[in-house]
């Protein structure tokens, strides 16, 4: 499996290592269901057969953090982003920076 | 013993070398052969039939194809060391001085008494080991499985250690092709013509596939000579790569493929300095399968029998290898490659005395053909037995109308029709499709970049096939951005390829063989259908049914369709087992490459690593580096002794420990501080310029993940160590908390691990040392630079130097860091310079047995399965801020205060030895699971107190000192009672870090 | 002529007489009743294996097992066969032995062969943090009355004289052995409780998938599946690999990943290799079949997959590891590699417990130690749920568990699935 | 002692070298800083930094891409000159910086085209039409992490590797790019 890196290029997946769903976002430790949604963060897994949205780190290339759009099915991958870019975005969108 | 002639060669035929004879022996036997030969041709050349014997029953088994689906001629190739179990005849390439050995027999081939167990065969049917073997219970392991486990497998793997070497390769291309008959070479001559990069693979040793084979004209000339021309040509071009001897084995996601390269295996002995295979990571934008198709077998009684041949591989041996299979052939079959046969047959003079068709109504001038050459026509018919108990010495034919003959002969050459080889198409998931017209599996949806052509594909004319190919090759070309170049696809004809589908002689009076290699027979398929394993893969898991070397390429097919007839569904419902990689089977050492021995993982050195070896280190692997253990000085005859002079020079003078394989990370940014405070649990960003703090950082599930110090260089400049374990995992935790969690930070990593050579200055006399190699005007005295301090200068006139003032000794200490090429230097100086104040290197384990001294946590105690309370770091966790592993470090699991906590013991026999992994239990309690109250992380035998101490995970740790316990060790014999004390075992007050 | 039922040597001699022709099916092609008393999703090892279970032991009768291909077609089938018990932690290390008792009366009480062969397996260690890691784990069973023995180099050498120990990388050491631990004809397992689930009257309903429940006030009243509605009064979950997939049907979400974990086998091979061996230092383990295979694995890939099947650089890997262990076998070939859907729970450890449903019981999250716990794993399910509570040896199993920080991590991987 | 002697004896062949008479910094963007850094970088050097995997040769130096927002950049040794501080402070406040000179062992192999060893070798697509003059990999081979670069002018290739691995990673090097 190659992972098209933005910074680097296309690359063997063993370049890279994984992490998990990029769709949950570390929760508010301030906020009062914080328990509750930190629980849900560390170990609630959608596991989705589809396209996912996963964390990737490119290990032994840029470093850079990656969200990568790919089908657990079949492991074709849809889409390659930065991490940094995409969680500014989201922080961008929620107006908070923390 | 004499050589014997090659009395089955063909004068004028084949496409071998006669200018070059090769020497080989089989079984002993010495025979000549010549180059372009393999072991199957130059056996059959020299009048060689009966090669193997049958891993079951051991029935005699010669030859049945000539590729790599073979599973009758499996032989021990080579010898000693490089003893090659199971190896093909049919691809392996003679060379001379080979050697090969029939497997599976005992004590002979010609003499097997094994063959005993044909006789029980009414009892050793499909899956009777699953109904008996099982009493008495204890009988199993004891008699019956070593009695199995004695008649498993085939050949024998070599003793000894393989010692040929293996490499590994990468390659990238615009379009990979994979096979060179006629397809294959056209798709990879139109592509190579419009300027892509194109890789053409082939598990031949000879390109062109069929075209080697079979009697064809292509372009007008003889199809070899047509494969000869392209292959010129394609070498011609740049962006060209021809790799013969090589199988693509498996496609992977992405467009990548693995192959293996036989480099070295069609010579005796890899020449120095070349591998005797090469893995290759082929990485294609696009990918042409032309594998083209393999013919499949009819199951008949005793089809197994050497003499019965597949009509394809008669053929092969007549046209290309210039061998006469057989004296006097009957041929069968199901469709129009019978009458290819014949003509080959007749051509090469080689009497027929039958063709034997299950089909009505052969063509016209197939029946002018055979009346004009007297070979009988049997229409409607099969031949429904073998007869010859070692070989086939007739065929038992049974006609239309029922009436039985035996035709006299040494050869059947038999086909049931073709396979495409589909597998490589359906390695990612994809599932071929049956085609009832074709009577084959055909590929199914296919991955992205991917095309097949060919009869791959199921389109078996030659001229189809030649266009397929070209069109194939044109379309990859253009989707990788070429332009077509006008490319004429060379004349030729397409064979009649009539098929009517029949699998199997339901009036053979004997044994009939679906898969002959794993001796699974029609009767067999039909007693799994009786019990109830109908489904395909149950059929073939209580059958064994294409489980053995050639993964049912012959047998696959036929035994699904038999399958089908008895339950009476499609063998489109019926569906396929899934193909795997590898495509045919792939040597083990292949796959790891030069990746073995002491290369197995890369050896990583600190910058004084050669100082360390001058001086007699011990070394011992940490991860990937290599550490001094320790120093033995001459007399030392043990470790421990070694071990215990460094401890004491540390305590009493001064020692040096090299500490480069520490975690080094420079952190850098107007909000590093800010950063810090949220990774570690304890307050950073207060930390004042010039000083260090200890610091735990926990993973976010509230579990420790790593210690280590930081340190402070200006208001945007931290410097952080990590253990040498979690180094890596550290900053790829750092560097998800900057980038995906606090983006938004203005936060900078560099790791800097390799920068620094750094080395603990430990003991009393450790300021009085360095004060010998800091350059002035910096102040080393206790009050300019006190505890805990850390400062940039420079060392040894001029060299820049970070200088901290640490301990993990427990003595006065210093780290001080170089540029990694000063270390070597650095080093000896400080012996040099502390010759004087008694100094002496230390390793490992001195830091080791100190730290357990001192109470530290390392390693053992920092698992993975600790939280910051256990390891009695609890208190140092800030209430002030949030930080990664908070929230989940208060879930009641790991904030129960009655968890095991880390504490220290002394065995109440000082003179006992401690031991790690040891459990604790109440002294007088029984060694059952509920009175397991922890164990012991750490030991060591500390010269300071002159007895062992230990340091262990207790419940309760905090109230129960001075209670004895026992700790129990039973798989080393090793019970001692021992006395709970605190973790500190030296210097409590802490004092001598400060002076 | 009359149908044979009962397995014996007698009866294979008596049907190779009358050429095997009176043989029945192991199990019945059953087709569903509307209502069943228990419904087992899943028809893999586990599945059935409660099925057997329920119906021998707790007395329920009215079962079906529901499963979507055919029986065994999960991880049971596609396994390297390995059976232990030398787990490390407290909350592991009395299921997986009882797991261990039961397959060593198994053949006798399924009157079915599965191959259980205590052969021995050998964990080896490769520096002295390692060894004191295995003499904790050692040490752990004998205080639970389990085998284990701790060797060292000699003594390993003597069991495996042919291992790399001479021009090693990493060193052996020694190893933790367990003689009791062994391997397991894999398909059999499904086959034989298949067989003796059926001859207790339970209903094996292969080729149906299950679409959804029916659930109502809290409560499952069965089962929607492609062969029509099932009602049921109890439905137990036991479609690890897909755990995540059904329980999503009945609205849960679990604290499960899916991983792809491939497996190999080579060409049979005349046997060398007694025991199963792990290599300390690297990704590979390996026992060799009765049929002369090597049967061997390592890693898991690492990411998220239902696909069945793994990519090249895993399998670079766990070769590189068996060269570096065993250099005798590079000139032994490659047959087969196939991959396989692990449920990768948060901890490494599995899952037998309630869920909010009513009536709807869980059971997966089984990471690769699943076949070794198949006969445990059915009897625990069983008994939760004909009793609605957690078999002794399975109170640890707990869906909550990670709520309330119980984690069981035996390899101290913390949640990240594919580190366990 | 033989595999030291070895070690020097060929890391003297004349198409292998260790550049150990540079200076390497690696800077990397300040928060926000990206474009009055690269305005500064063209002040100083006359070229942008690269933002792609590129190494671009001006003003004495060699700007090699090392990551999002990262460079090396690569001057010679001068007597009386300290690279690392000079560029300190014309940076100051925009990157951060740190020496990383003795982080890597800088490996030359003075060769125009890569020998076919090296380039199939290599994880990447070392073609030379695919690696091109000035092209930047960060990548591992062997199991060893390397930056690789192809000198813009076109006539050797660099490889950086981490100096605590350098030995291993100089004996593949010798083997592969014969």
């Amino acid at each position: 499996m190659r992972i098209n890196c933005p910074h680097c290029g296309q690359r063997s997946n063993d370049e890279f290592s994984y992490l998990g769903d990029a769709s949950i976002v570390r929760p508010d430790p301030a906020a009062p269901n914080a328990n509750e949604a930190f629980y849900a963060f560390g170990y609630e897994r959608a596991n989705i057969a589809g396209p996912m949205q996963e964390l990737w780190y490119h290990a032994a290339g840029c470093h850079a953090w990656l969200v990568v759009t790919r089908d657990t099915r079949n492991h074709e991958i849809l889409d390659v982003k930065s991490a940094q870019e995409v969680a500014l975005e989201r922080q961008k969108a929620a107006g908070t920076a923390q | 013993m004499t050589q014997s002639a090659q009395t089955a060669r063909l004068k004028d035929r084949g496409l071998i070398d006669r200018s070059q004879s090769l020497t080989f022996t089989f079984d002993g036997v010495p025979y000549n052969g010549y180059a372009g030969d393999t072991l199957a041709s130059a056996l059959l050349a020299n009048g060689v039939r009966l090669v193997g014997r049958s891993f079951k029953y051991h029935r005699p088994r010669g030859i049945l194809t000539s590729g790599s689906e073979e599973p009758n001629a499996l032989v021990e190739l080579r010898s000693g060391a490089r003893r090659e179990p199971n190896t093909k005849a049919t691809i392996t390439e003679l060379y001379d001085g080979l050697e090969a050995k029939s497997q599976n027999r005992f004590p002979s081939l010609s003499l097997d008494l094994l063959a005993v167990n044909g006789l029980l065969s009414p009892f050793l049917s499909a899956g009777f080991y699953y109904k008996t073997f099982m009493w008495p219970a204890s009988f199993w392991e004891k008699f019956y499985e070593p009695m199995i486990r004695r008649a498993a497998g085939l050949g024998r793997a070599a003793q000894e250690h393989d010692p040929d070497s293996y490499d590994k390769a990468f390659a990238f291309c615009d379009i990979l092709v994979v096979g060179s008959g006629p397809a294959g070479l056209m798709a990879a001559l139109t592509a190579a013509r419009t300027g892509a990069r194109v890789i053409l693979v082939d598990e031949n040793f000879a390109f062109g596939g069929r075209l080697l084979s079979d009697v064809r004209t292509v372009g007008g000339v003889k199809g070899a000579d047509w494969v000869n021309s392209v292959v010129a040509e394609l070498r011609s071009f740049p962006g060209v790569r021809l790799m013969p001897r090589t199988t693509v084995f498996g496609a992977y996601d992405t467009g990548t493929f693995g192959a293996v390269e036989r480099v070295a295996d069609h010579v005796p002995v890899p020449a120095a300095g070349v591998p005797r295979q090469r893995l290759w990571r082929i990485v294609a934008k696009h990918t042409i399968i032309a594998q083209g198709a393999m013919e499949r077998p009819i199951v008949f009684g005793n089809n197994d029998r050497p003499g019965v041949m597949l009509a394809s591989a008669v053929r092969t041996y007549i046209n290309r290898f210039g061998v006469k299979p057989g004296e006097t052939a009957v041929v069968f079959s199901n469709n129009d490659d019978g009458a290819s046969t014949i003509e080959d047959l007749v051509g090469a003079g080689i009497r027929v005395a039958a063709l034997v068709d299950t089909r009505t109504m052969l063509q016209p001038a197939t029946k002018s053909f055979a009346r004009k050459h007297g070979i009988r026509i049997f229409e409607g018919a099969v031949v429904a037995d073998a007869i010859g108990s070692s070989r086939v010495t007739s065929a038992r034919i049974v006609g239309a109308d029922g009436t039985s003959q035996n035709i006299a002969c040494d050869l059947i050459a038999v086909s049931g029709g073709f396979n495409p080889s589909v597998q490589v198409t359906t390695h990612l998931g994809g599932r071929a499709q049956w085609q009832q017209e074709l009577a084959a599996f055909v590929p199914g949806a296919l991955p992205k970049g991917m095309a097949v052509s060919g009869s791959a594909k199921g389109t078996f004319g030659l001229a189809s096939c030649l266009k397929e190919g070209a069109q194939a090759g044109e379309a990859a070309a253009v989707a990788s951005g070429f332009q077509a170049a006008a490319s004429a696809v060379p004349a030729a004809d397409d064979e009649p390829s009539d098929i009517s589908a029949f699998w199997h002689v339901k009036t053979a009076k004997h044994k009939a063989f679906v898969d002959q290699q794993n001796d699974v027979t029609a009767a067999d398929v039909a007693l799994a259908e009786r019990e109830g394993y109908r489904s395909v893969e149950h059929l073939k898991r209580y059958t064994t049914l294409g489980m053995a070397t050639d993964q049912g390429k012959t047998s696959n097919v036929n035994g699904l369709a038999i399958l089908a007839q008895l339950t009476g569904k499609t063998i489109a419902a019926t569906g396929a087992t899934s193909a795997r990689p590898p495509y045919t089977p792939v040597s083990l050492g292949a796959l790891a490459g030069e990746h073995r021995g002491k290369h197995f993982k890369a050896t990583r050195l600190t910058p004084s690593h050669d100082w360390a070896k001058e001086r007699g280190a011990a070394f011992i692997e940490t991860g990937m580096w290599l550490r001094a253990q320790y120093y033995p000085k001459p007399g030392e005859n043990d470790w421990l002794t070694t071990v215990c002079r460094e401890v004491n020079t540390v305590r009493n003078a001064v020692g040096v420990c090299d500490v480069s394989t520490l975690g080094k990370i420079e952190i850098h940014g107007t909000d590093a501080g800010k950063f810090l405070d949220r990774v570690y649990i304890n307050m950073m960003s207060t930390l004042g310029v010039g000083k260090a703090r200890y610091g735990m950082m926990l993973r976010e599930d509230g579990i420790a993940m790593d210690d280590g110090t930081a340190a402070r260089f200006a208001d945007d400049r931290y410097f952080i160590t990590t253990t040498t374990a979690n180094a890596i995992k550290v900053l790829q935790h750092l560097e998800l908390c900057r980038q995906w969690y606090w983006p938004d930070l203005d936060v900078q990593l560099f790791p800097v691990s390799d920068q620094w050579a750094q080395y603990s200055v430990a003991g009393p006399r450790a300021r009085d040392l360095l004060a010998k190699i800091v350059d002035a005007p910096f102040d080393i005295s206790n009050a300019a630079f006190p505890y805990m301090a850390v400062a940039e200068l420079t060392v040894m006139g001029g060299i820049k130097a970070r200088l901290y003032r640490l301990s993990f000794s427990g003595e006065m200490a210093y780290e001080i860091a170089v540029p990694a090429r000063q270390g070597d230097r650095l080093m000896r100086t400080l012996m040099a310079k502390g010759e004087e104040f008694g100094v002496a290197p230390y390793g490992t384990e001195a830091l080791g047995v100190m730290r357990i001294e001192k109470g530290h946590v390392a390693g053992p105690e920092l698992n993975g399965m600790t939280t910051a309370g256990d390891l009695g770091l609890g208190k140092m966790a800030s209430t002030k801020k949030d930080f990664v592993g908070r929230v989940l470090s208060q879930r009641p699991g790991l904030a129960d205060p009655t968890r095991p906590r880390v504490v220290g013991f002394r065995p109440v026999d000082r003179s006992a030895r401690l031991r790690g992994g040891a459990h604790f239990i109440g002294k007088d309690d029984a060694a059952v699971a509920q009175n397991d109250q922890g164990y012991m992380t750490s030991v060591a035998y500390s010269p300071s107190l002159g007895h062992w101490i230990g340091l262990g995970l207790l419940s309760g740790a905090e109230s129960r000192m001075g209670e004895i316990l026992r700790a129990f060790d039973p798989v080393r014999n090793g019970d001692v009672l021992v006395e709970v004390v605190p973790a500190t075992f030296v210097d409590v007050e802490g004092a001598r870090l400060r002076v | 002529m009359p149908r044979l039922d009962r397995y014996s040597i007698f009866s294979v001699f008596l049907e190779g007489l009358r050429g095997q022709t009176g043989w029945g099916p192991a199990w019945r092609q059953a087709t569903p009743k509307p209502n069943y008393d228990v419904v087992i999703v899943g028809g893999g090892g586990h599945g059935l294996a409660t099925a057997y279970y329920l119906a021998k032991r707790y007395g329920v009768r009215n079962i079906a097992v529901v499963e979507k291909g055919w029986i065994g077609s999960g991880n049971v089938g596609r396994n390297t066969t390995i059976v232990r018990s030398n787990y490390l932690l407290p909350g592991n290390i009395p299921f997986y032995e009882t797991s261990m008792k039961l397959w060593e009366g198994l053949e006798q009480d399924l009157n079915y062969n599965a191959m259980v062969s205590q052969r021995g397996v050998l964990n080896l260690y490769h520096s002295d943090a390692q060894r004191d890691a295995y003499a904790r784990r050692g040490n752990a069973m004998r205080l639970h009355g389990i085998d284990a023995e701790l060797l060292d180099r000699d003594a390993v050498r003597s069991m495996y004289p042919w291992l790399n120990y001479d021009n090693a990388r990493f060193p052996i050491q020694g190893g933790l052995l367990q003689r009791r631990g062994g391997t397991v004809r894999h398909d059999a397992v499904a086959w034989g409780y298949a067989r003796g689930a059926d001859r207790l009257g339970v209903d094996i309903i292969e080729n149906t998938e299950v679409t959804g429940f029916r659930i109502s006030n809290g409560k499952i009243s069965g089962i929607e599946t492609t062969c029509g509605f099932i009602g049921a009064n109890k439905v137990g979950l036991a479609v690890a690999g897909n755990s995540s997939r059904v329980a999503g049907m009945a609205g849960l979400s679990l604290p499960i990943e899916s991983h792809v974990l491939q497996a190999f086998v080579s060409e049979g091979i005349k046997p060398f290799i007694d025991g199963v061996v792990t290599f300390g230092a690297g990704h590979f383990y390996v026992s060799q079949s009765d049929k002369g295979g090597l049967v061997f694995g390592g890693d898991i890939d690492g990411y998220n997959s239902y696909a069945q099947r793994g990519n090249l650089p895993v399998v670079e890997d766990v070769l590189e590891g068996g060269m570096a262990l065993m250099p005798r076998i590079g000139r032994v070939r490659l047959l087969r590699s196939w991959g396989g859907i692990m449920d990768m729970s948060m901890d490494g450890s599995p899952i037998i417990d309630r869920t909010p449903v009513d009536g709807l019981f869980f059971n997966g999250g089984w990471c690769y130690g699943g076949f070794k716990a198949t006969p445990a794993s059915g009897l625990c399910f069983a008994h939760l749920i004909a009793r609605n509570e957690s078999h002794e040896v399975a109170r640890a199993y707990r869906l909550d568990r990670f709520r309330t920080g119980h984690m069981i991590d035996e390899k101290g991987m913390g949640n990240q699935p594919n580190l366990h | 002692m033989s595999e030291l002697a070895n070690h020097t004896n060929t890391a003297h062949a004349s198409d292998l070298i260790e550049r150990n008479d540079v200076t390497v910094t690696n800077i990397a963007a300040r928060r926000g800083a990206r474009a009055s850094l690269d305005e500064r970088a063209r002040a100083t050097f006359g070229v942008s930094l690269p933002s792609t995997p590129k190494a671009v040769e001006a003003g004495g130096a060699l700007i090699v891409w090392a990551g999002p927002d990262q460079w090396l950049i690569i001057q010679k040794d001068e007597a009386g000159r300290d690279h690392y501080s000079e560029l300190a402070k014309t940076f100051n406040g925009l990157a951060s910086l740190v020496d990383v000179t003795e982080s890597r062992t800088i490996f030359r192999i003075s060769q125009a085209r890569p020998s076919p060893v090296l380039s199939r070798s290599m994880g990447i697509d070392f073609h030379e039409d695919a690696f091109k003059p000035g092209d930047v990999a960060i990548t591992h081979v062997s199991h060893l992490g390397v930056i690789v670069w192809r000198l813009p002018d076109g006539t050797a290739y660099d490889f950086a590797c981490a100096r605590t691995y350098s030995r291993d990673f100089g004996d593949w090097l010798r083997k592969a790019k014969a």
